[in-house]
């Protein structure tokens, strides 16, 4: 009996992380106890809720649907305690040692901008862009599914931090790619991909829809594949690093993303699911399945599945 | 996860506080809470003050959302998620319940549920005037002596409700307090408690959104109510420094609460 | 005891419907005795299989990847027999009785309004464009994305025939609503949406994708709620009828589609999962859910989503 | 869905036909098929010719893929779905099996599972030279007369194996027949037993995607043989005009065969 041989750790956006385990924004990331709490119960690293200038309630209640544990729709609509008074939360996580990074929203190229000068100051380890709520108006995937807004909002950024810049993308797009050969452009480090799929739920007997918004954003399994697919586009697309959000519970789930091409991984939905003990197992699992592949570092499966691609004898479009 | 459930009864507790009945066959036990939403309206946490199969929520007005659920009618469809969180654990034989506000609405099934193992109950219970005092005749139902306090001395002693615990703890013996009311007060129970080597259990409220472990707006310190609590042993709570001093608002901001 | 006393008719685009249930195109419409025997199994309408000039193969095998019921890739490859052959199997459909609706997909303008000007010729009730096949290259969401691209199309068609066109839409944009109106002012008598979403599947020990396209597209339960907030915000940005596609399995789902906007509804996958049967189940349930929420007509039940949104106390953005 | 299965074993059956060993705990019955992926390569429909935990397909070559699965090595990964399809009925007592081509390899374990319980079975075993003649020892094994027949007469009689139907048929009693085959061959054996009372059941082969009932590439008349069969009793496939002159290729065009 001997532990694990596998080398988990990975290198993305100039961070060197214990693990490719991050915890996705918007996650327990309102308060600097719980995101230090994440990181103790194992995450590689940990990223906040995403901040914008002022403090923001979101949407009344009900915010959340949960399906069987295959998907999760959410419309909080970016509560957070705005930019002020953010600081201490990270001054707490912190202090516990977290490696956090800073995610920002906002209406424009210099909202962003002034946001992410402010998170710089409090000692993050780099800045992730979320461009891409798909259920707040004027915010997120409004501004995001552009690649000149996104361009400019990148390069506005990375103009005004010392920081690696992460780009938070929309699989709400029919080019995820275009999106983030944007991002390259204006400067970002890289881009994470994907945030929630614009979803709706409604109920039959009260008929109207059961989030007071209307309109949320769809996560967990069920986006698995869409994640998957956006990964290794943007691999294929982009020379900055990619690291994979989108429906992982297991470390087979986090396999399918290095595979696909992501250097790290975020999660989020599993954490409703299996609780914030689900960053141990799968940094044990993950463990545990490269020593059974046989795979010795986290570097050696990035963008592997893209080597048989396309396979033999099978034609992008065949007649 | 959510369920629509028509409202099977309505029974005015008091004249600010209201229970309203369903039909829910999910198993739940004393302690835990439902996310209860008024469609057209907002979901708000609420303690089951009925844990059977036949539930029930009582409900202060607090605000808008609790002012309109006083007036809803038998028949009206609500939306029902959870039962959420943990629950009183029953090991205790002797309990001392000391209620404020709607404090008693998730102390009295507790408290029943006691009584039904053997257990024994005194109630210490609070409320600003006397046609306040929620469930005195449910306690005394159960069998459980109750001790009521009120602010303008209308029923019982005068004062607070925190008042009464030292003279109880003095008089009988314990195994445990089970709290629930406004922050300061379980605080003062807690002090009242110092000492008597008597375990003090809280159960707890915070703004709450997704009552999954999720969205963190019910983060207390390290720990999230929703899934964590609502009911925590008065230890944990007291290396907790905000707890009975500030809060989370809906948008995350530490305010005093 | 008596039986359901609900009206399951409905009309949209021109055609009275026997009821709202049509099956969806490229699950069984490749042969006429297949579409003949969905009409058969209760389906109120049958779409054909996209038909395209030449005859195509579609891609080699894997072609499908099946998660628990929750969701469903394929990546075809858009196989037909070609328009030049397909006319003898409408002919046989329509022999057997049944409400034919002819789907076709092409490169451009010119090549959809031939196929379309072909079809109209065989005795189809209607033409539905596939604007929206998400893995096959230069077709489908490649030209679907673009508005621009949606009006002429549709335009292109609706001059060469005399049928009711319906134009489905993919999911895979960031503004389904700018494609349903350039459909609308290219002369759509509906919107159907939606179709698959762009996803991928990596087989973790063999280290490459599961279907030999590589990228595939998503259905099933997993892009129900995609599909809802695509419908639900089409209805409101046009005034051409919507048909409802995307993860359909009961008369609930079949609900939330009416209920969102959907005049009518598609269903593929579940024909995988419970047979073409289930046709008559979703018949069957639809008429006994709509007794015991005592409505009497699909009518009733379109849009009625909307008039409850924003629910009161509800704005849209706080703060 | 899909499993990723080491290959465990393989025989060289004939010349042209290997059989590929892997364990697979899905319970299957003789008749059922799986999708059989060659990563890299094409995923196609075999029938499997062992249904135990330790399953077997026994190709034979046919083209690119098949000659590729030849040379495929024990401990090689392939992808396997199912089993699909449905199964023979165990209900006849005794049947006599018409096999051509590589059709043995499905009616090998259908014979052996009816031999379990009891029956009896007579195989009339057909293929080009003797060399090919596929699994004529396994059914020996099992206690059953074999019958051979071959195009050249290297073994048994010469010509096709359905000349030796009707003989067979004329000379002792049988419940069933079971054939598959090329559907031209099976067509001929459905011809010889007309008249006679015995029932043929046929396993049928076409052009397989998903094997799930969905895309249509199976279909054959009303059915789609991944569903519905691909054992047909040969009434059914009396009312399927296609049978045996036409199938659909691969777009779905209508081609002899
Ligand atoms: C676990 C738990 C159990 C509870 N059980 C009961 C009970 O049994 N009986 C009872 O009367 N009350 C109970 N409450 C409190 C109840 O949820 C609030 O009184 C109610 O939400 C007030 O809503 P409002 O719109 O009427 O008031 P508002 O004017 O909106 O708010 C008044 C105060 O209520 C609280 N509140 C409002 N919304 C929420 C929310 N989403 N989550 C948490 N607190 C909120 C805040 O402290 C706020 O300041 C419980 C709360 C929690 C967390
Ligand atoms: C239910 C079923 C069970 C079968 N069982 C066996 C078996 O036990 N042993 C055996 O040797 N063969 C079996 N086959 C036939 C086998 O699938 C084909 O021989 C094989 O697919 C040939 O592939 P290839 O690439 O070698 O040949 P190709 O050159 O690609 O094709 C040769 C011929 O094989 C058939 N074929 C090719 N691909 C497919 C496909 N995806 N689906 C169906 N037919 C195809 C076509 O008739 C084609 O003309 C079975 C087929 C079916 C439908
Ligand atoms: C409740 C909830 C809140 C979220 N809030 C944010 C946010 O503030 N900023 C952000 O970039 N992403 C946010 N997301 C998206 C997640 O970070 C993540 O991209 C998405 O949920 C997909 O990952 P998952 O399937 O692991 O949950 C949120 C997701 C959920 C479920
Ligand atoms: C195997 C398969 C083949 C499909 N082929 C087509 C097609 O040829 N044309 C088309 O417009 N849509 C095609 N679709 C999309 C479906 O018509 C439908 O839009 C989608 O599957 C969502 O519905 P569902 O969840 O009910 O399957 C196909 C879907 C599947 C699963
Ligand atoms: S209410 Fe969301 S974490 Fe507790
Ligand atoms: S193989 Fe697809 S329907 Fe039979």
């Amino acid at each position: 009996m001997h532990g694990p041989v596998a080398d988990l750790s990975t290198r993305v956006a100039g961070l060197e992380l214990r693990n490719p385990f991050l915890l996705a924004s918007g996650i327990w990331g309102e308060t600097g106890e719980s995101l230090r709490g994440a990181y103790e119960a194992g995450a590689g690293g940990v990223i906040t809720k995403s901040i914008g200038r002022e403090p923001r309630t979101g949407y009344p209640n009900p915010t959340v649907e949960m399906y069987d544990r295959w998907g999760f729709l959410n419309a909080m609509g970016l509560p957070n305690p705005g930019i002020a008074e953010y600081p201490r939360e990270i001054a707490i996580a912190r202090g516990g040692g977290a490696l956090v990074i800073g995610s920002v929203f906002g209406h424009d190229a210099e909202e962003f901008a002034e946001l992410g000068a402010a998170l710089t100051e409090t000692g993050v380890a780099a800045l992730e862009l979320n461009l891409s709520c798909p259920h707040a108006e004027g915010l997120g995937s409004e501004v995001g599914s552009d690649p000149s807004a996104v361009e400019d909002i990148t390069r506005a950024v990375v103009r005004r931090t010392k920081l690696p810049v992460i780009a938070k993308l929309t699989p709400n797009t029919h080019d995820i790619v275009a999106l983030a050969q944007a991002a390259e452009r204006g400067g970002a480090s890289a881009i994470s991909a994907i945030n929630t799929l614009r979803g709706l739920a409604i109920d039959v007997r009260l008929q109207r829809p059961t989030l007071s918004h209307g309109l949320g954003g769809l996560s967990g399994p069920a986006i698995k594949p869409v994640g998957l697919a956006c990964v290794y586009q943007v691999f294929r697309g982009v020379r900055i690093p990619v690291i994979g959000v989108g429906g992982i519970l297991t470390a087979d789930d986090a396999l399918e993303y290095l595979l696909a091409g992501a250097r790290a991984v975020e999660v989020g939905t599993a954490v409703a699911l299996d609780g914030i003990r689900v960053f141990g197992t799968l940094v044990r699992e993950l463990g545990r399945r490269m020593d059974e592949l046989g795979v010795r570092r986290v570097e050696d499966l990035i963008g592997a599945a893209h080597r048989s691609d396309p396979p033999p004898g099978a034609p992008r479009d065949p007649l | 996860m959510r369920r629509i459930v028509p409202v099977s009864g309505r029974t005015v507790e008091t004249p600010t506080t209201v229970t309203l009945r369903f039909e829910d066959a999910r198993p739940a036990a004393p302690g835990q809470f439902v996310m209860l939403w008024i469609p057209g309206d907002d979901e708000i946490p609420m303690s089951l003050s009925y844990v059977g199969s036949s539930k029930g929520v009582t409900v202060k007005v607090m605000g808008p959302t609790s002012r309109h659920i006083q007036e809803i009618a038998p028949g009206t469809l609500l939306g029902v998620r959870g039962p959420y969180g943990n629950a009183f654990e029953l090991t205790p034989h002797r309990v001392l319940v000391v209620a404020g506000g709607s404090g008693a609405a998730v102390l009295a099934p507790a408290a029943e549920a006691l009584r039904a193992r053997g257990g024994e109950v005194e109630v210490a219970l609070g409320a600003t005037r006397a046609s306040e005092l929620l469930f005195e005749g449910r306690f005394a139902a159960m069998g459980a002596t109750v001790h009521p306090a009120t602010d303008d001395g209308s029923r019982g002693a005068r004062g607070f409700v925190t008042e009464l615990v030292g003279p109880l703890l003095a008089r009988g013996r314990f195994d445990a307090i089970w709290t629930c009311g406004p922050e300061v007060m379980m605080q003062k129970v807690i002090a009242a408690a110092q000492g008597t080597g008597v375990p003090v259990v809280c159960s707890v409220e915070r703004w709450m959104k997704c009552g999954l472990g999720l969205c963190d707006a019910c983060a207390l310190g390290p720990y999230h109510v929703c899934v964590d609590g609502p009911v925590f042993p008065a230890e944990r709570l007291g290396a907790v420094p905000e707890f009975g001093r500030t809060k989370h608002d809906a948008a995350g901001r530490r305010v005093p609460g």
